[in-house]
């Protein structure tokens, strides 16, 4: 099942998922990101920390391939980021933003039906990730009559349902309550089990420390 | 990557574009005036050629759209963009001509013909595509959504030219690129043909002017950003209340 | 295995159809305005039955044309970040998700032009020779619309300020649909052949086609 | 001291005309959309210069009516919760919240009247007898749309009922609206008297505004 | 200055700043809240904790005005929740949701400017108070192009701009970093010296509890 998630286990060892070299990012005349080199391996956790309005979020962007590098090259999954091709390892990368992007006249279920269906998985699995978030309840409900801290966890619904080998997390833990802060942790654990990678970024110094293998800082838009 | 001499190549367009206006305007003059329409026949000769550069130029738009999305080279993007303002002003200056010449002979500013109407809509729609243009300031997104933009507009090439074959309408129908029969006297043929050479120069001329400006802009972009330009970031600090107050 | 080309296309369709049956968009806000429209005409020209018989095909064509494009784009343009992010992230092929879009916006746009065409048929009394041809006019013109309104939010979508430029885009874009539209039910009402202008729709829906396709991937999403 | 009626008002008229300007949405969307329709109307009914220049006046008024009406509307239901959670716990007076924004739509609208209609009496070559009464003609149907589009905006704003309902409102109300205008311009042309036609966009324009003050604080925000 | 802002000192302690008796929220059929007893005095912090979805932001928009009752009464600063006349309490009222809800086509400083304006607040203030939460590089900067982060900070710029009496705290700690996490702390301490009230939704428990007098944790539509 899902079988062109897999990292082939045989190379994971030595290519990067992630490899940024000399990355600028600019809007317009304004650098937000300049010269970042940036690798992330198989099997890796990687926090970055960084004030209000440093570029994490930009940087998370530009390595799900939604942003493209002013200057420098960058790769994910071995595929070039300015290739017209990158649409095809997206799959690969699950992404949790600052703000959730349901269809808000669509039910939670429905939502993830789509990705379900868009992405060739069995559309039978959706309900029981919607349960794994303790939402197994709530699936029926239109997405813009949820609770923020619901629609956060359907986004980690979400992930669960596509697998990603790439977890891109903006501040995974704000908007979840006690009970569904563990999530965070259980599905970086999975994907790095499987042979995937993580970057966290957030402000909760505590928990994303406990949980990464290397903390990057970002300043002046670089990493340091 | 730059050359030494920058600026050395741009002075010429600007004697180019001077003595081709002289010369138009004098083979204008020089020209027996029409039968018809008398004195009046004179506008003919900025008319047409205006029109008909802005085809050239819109066509060069398309193309050079086309190389970008082609090549990836800015160096397209900039002649398309460039000829695509050039467009706009030739098929402004065929609309107001056109409607001085309108008002003198048909006693109407505007008539609801298929062909003016037409240039009104291409008029439009270059304006639109200049607007786009001016909506993003990432370079390569521009090029992009630009050039694409820049091929289907062509159509309105021969949506305009054809336009008074389609319907029947009050404007002049084609005289010079219809196959059969020349219904112009050789004098006049010739003016025409001379002021649409003048037209080429002077088109020729301001497309080196402006190419030229975009990539200077583009330098001038480039080299303000130092890498000791500030990062967006640094516009924040760590707050402070002021006190306990 | 990722799912085929076609299957994403009609993945995005469906959501687009279910989204709108949520919402009534097009059908309980567009829709009665564009009948509206047809409506305030008459009031507006206070004219004879014989001229608003002739106005009235050109009208219908006229609100199709406006508000269909505004169809088209309002439901694209609307889409915050975080939901092109979302659809992005599903790796669909950006050309899938272009002809699902359209797909929608066709089906959409189809209904529009039935509903309103039925009123103005109503309406303004309308000359009903050669009606055969009338379903196949709409289809063409429908494709066409909603192919260049699907292509024109494509190209200002991620432009940040977005829906400025459509109408400088689209409009006059769709001219040419326009003309051969009203020329050819010109063409029934004299009798006269009307495959010119049949072809000539086919063939702008079929380069719409072609350009929407090839542009999306260059067009993908960048932020 | 809480600021006054007036300079709640006008603080919320200044705001919407800088979003206007920072945005364009009217100035450089709308404004084009209805000249692009201006432009297309004769294309579509193709036909003589006489029944052109007797029909565009008509004509001119019913983009207006439509497009007046989606600026009013457009404008206010864009905003998102929280935008309008922010506006409420200013502690401003609805009322005043209301008269500020209907002032900032008459102004966008009498813009867009202003430049369809130099364009209308450029293209369609219209009778001029009797222009000095233009501007008085303008800014009341201005006044009327732009209270008319506020209270639409400001009923579907306040959640339940969905923007279905905008053209449900609008609808019967600008027919009023459209008879007064196109027949004061008819009055004109034929050198009769306006003056009832006037009135009733007066009575129209007042009622409209006392009906939107009246209703502004019973529909204020409540989510 | 701004004295329509202060609560009369000589009442402040009888009378409470919001009170809630008997309260239910319905969505349509659906409950929301149901039955909540809620009072809260002058110089209290009262905290409220509460699984995703329990109601906690209805519960702060209920109090804000922004949602009326559908059964039972309220009142804040003595305004009863349901009279026409309710939007005059709400300049007292300082409330900062899940989401900054900033015109994106407008700066921070004209933002603000708005916000100053229709309060009949000193425009000039506008400066020190962006300048207060770190943001007086960014005030020209339209408000879609900051970051999360930053539109929320500029949030809290807008709370010490209004000074309000009342201040209602939707997860106020989520998305600042860690030089702004005590921007909460000094405005509930402001308010509460100014003899204000402050209510703080929140799943940051061991920061909550630190600043609040009170607990209150809602389940299933009700406070226990
Ligand atoms: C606003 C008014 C007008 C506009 C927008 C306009 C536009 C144009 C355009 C676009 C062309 C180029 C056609 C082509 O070769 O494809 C053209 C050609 C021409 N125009 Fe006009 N025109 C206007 C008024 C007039 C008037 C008033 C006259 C004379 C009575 C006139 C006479 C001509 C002639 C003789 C040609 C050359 C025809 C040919 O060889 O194709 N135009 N005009
Ligand atoms: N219109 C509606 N129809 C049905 N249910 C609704 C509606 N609006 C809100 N709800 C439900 O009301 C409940 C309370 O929502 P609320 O936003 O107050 O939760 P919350 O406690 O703030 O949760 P979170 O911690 O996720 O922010 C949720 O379960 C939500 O799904
Ligand atoms: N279009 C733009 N023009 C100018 N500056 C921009 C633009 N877009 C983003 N920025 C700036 O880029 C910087 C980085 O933004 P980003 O969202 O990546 O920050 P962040 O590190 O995620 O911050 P936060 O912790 O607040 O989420 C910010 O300072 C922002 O203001
Ligand atoms: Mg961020
Ligand atoms: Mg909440």
């Amino acid at each position: 099942m899902a079988a062109r998630h897999r990292y082939p286990a045989e190379v994971s060892e030595a290519i990067a998922i992630v490899s940024l070299s000399g990355v600028a990012v600019r809007a317009g005349a304004v650098p937000i990101l300049r010269d970042v080199n940036l690798s992330v391996h198989p099997g890796e956790v990687v926090g970055i920390f960084g004030a209000n309005g440093a570029g994490k979020t930009t940087l998370l962007r530009l390595v799900a391939t939604m942003t493209r590098p002013s200057e420098g090259s960058g790769t994910v999954f071995g595929t070039d980021m300015n290739s017209p091709d990158r649409f095809e390892v997206r799959s690969r990368i699950g992404y949790i933003g600052h703000t959730p992007g349901w269809y808000p006249e669509l039910t939670l279920a429905e939502n993830m039906a789509f990705v379900a269906a868009a992405m060739g998985i069995d559309a039978a699995k959706v309900g029981s990730c919607l349960d794994a978030v303790g939402l197994a309840g709530a699936k029926d409900r239109r997405a813009d009559r949820c609770s923020h801290g619901m629609q956060r966890r359907a986004e980690f619904a979400r992930v669960l349902l596509t697998e990603p080998d790439l977890l891109l997390l903006d501040e995974p833990h704000s908007a979840l309550d006690a009970d569904a802060v563990d999530l965070v942790d259980g599905l970086v654990k999975r994907t790095v089990e499987r042979g995937g990678a993580a970057v966290l970024v957030s402000h909760d110094h505590a928990r994303v420390e406990s949980l990464a293998h290397r903390i990057l800082r970002i300043k002046e838009g670089t990493i340091t | 990557m730059t050359t030494a001499k920058p600026h050395s190549s741009s002075v010429w367009p600007w004697y180019a574009m001077a003595i081709a206006g002289i010369v138009t305007l004098v083979a204008s003059f020089v020209a027996p005036p029409d039968a018809l329409q008398g004195e009046l026949s004179r506008i003919l000769y900025v008319h047409v050629p205006a029109a008909w550069l802005a085809y050239v130029s819109f066509g060069v738009t398309m193309i050079a759209s086309a190389a970008y999305l082609w090549k990836k080279d800015l160096k397209w993007d900039r002649i398309a963009a460039a000829s695509a303002e050039i467009g706009v002003l030739f098929t402004g200056m065929t609309l107001v001509i056109g409607m001085i010449w309108a008002k003198s002979t048909w006693g109407v500013w505007w008539t609801w013909d298929a062909r003016l109407t037409l240039t009104a809509i291409m008029f439009f729609v270059y304006l639109g595509y200049l607007a786009l243009r001016r909506s993003t300031d990432d370079l390569e997104a521009r090029a992009k959504r630009a050039a694409i933009l820049g091929v289907l507009a062509v159509v309105q090439i021969p949506l305009v030219h054809f336009s008074v074959v389609l319907w029947r309408g009050l404007h002049q129908t084609p005289s010079l690129l219809k196959p059969a029969s020349v219904d112009m006297d050789t004098p006049m043929v010739i003016t025409l043909l001379v002021a649409v050479v003048m037209f080429s120069v002077m088109y020729v001329a301001m497309m080196v002017k402006l190419v030229e400006l975009g990539k200077l802009e583009e330098q001038v972009i480039l080299s303000e950003l130092s890498s000791r330009t500030p990062v967006a970031g640094s516009a924040v600090t760590a707050p402070s209340l002021g006190g306990d107050a | 295995m990722s799912p085929t080309f076609l299957s994403q296309a009609m993945t995005v369709a469906r959501r687009d159809v279910l989204r709108e049956r949520r919402s009534g968009e097009v059908l309980w806000v567009t829709l009665p305005f564009g009948a509206v429209a047809l409506l305030l005409i008459p009031i507006a020209i206070s004219t004879d039955t014989l001229t608003l018989r002739r106005v009235g095909v050109g009208m219908f064509w006229v609100v199709v044309m406006l508000f269909g494009v505004l169809i088209a784009v309002r439901r694209t343009t609307a889409d915050s970040t975080a939901q092109r992010d979302m659809v992005a992230l599903t790796g669909m092929d950006p050309a899938a998700v272009f002809t699902g879009t359209a797909l929608a916006n066709f089906l959409l746009l189809l209904v529009f032009e039935t509903v309103l065409g039925v009123l103005t048929v109503v309406l303004y009394d309308i000359d009903l020779s050669g009606a055969q041809w009338f379903p196949l006019i709409l289809v063409l013109v429908a494709v066409g619309l909603a192919l260049l309104g699907t292509i024109a939010a494509g190209i200002v979508a991620t432009g940040r300020s977005t829906a400025a430029l459509v109408p400088l885009i689209v409009a006059p874009m769709s001219v040419p649909l326009l003309i051969a539209a009203t020329q050819s039910f010109e063409g029934l009402r004299l009798g006269k052949s009307i495959l010119t202008w049949i072809l000539m729709l086919a063939v702008i829906a079929l380069v719409l086609a072609v350009a929407g396709v090839l542009s999306a991937r260059p067009l993908q999403e960048t932020g």
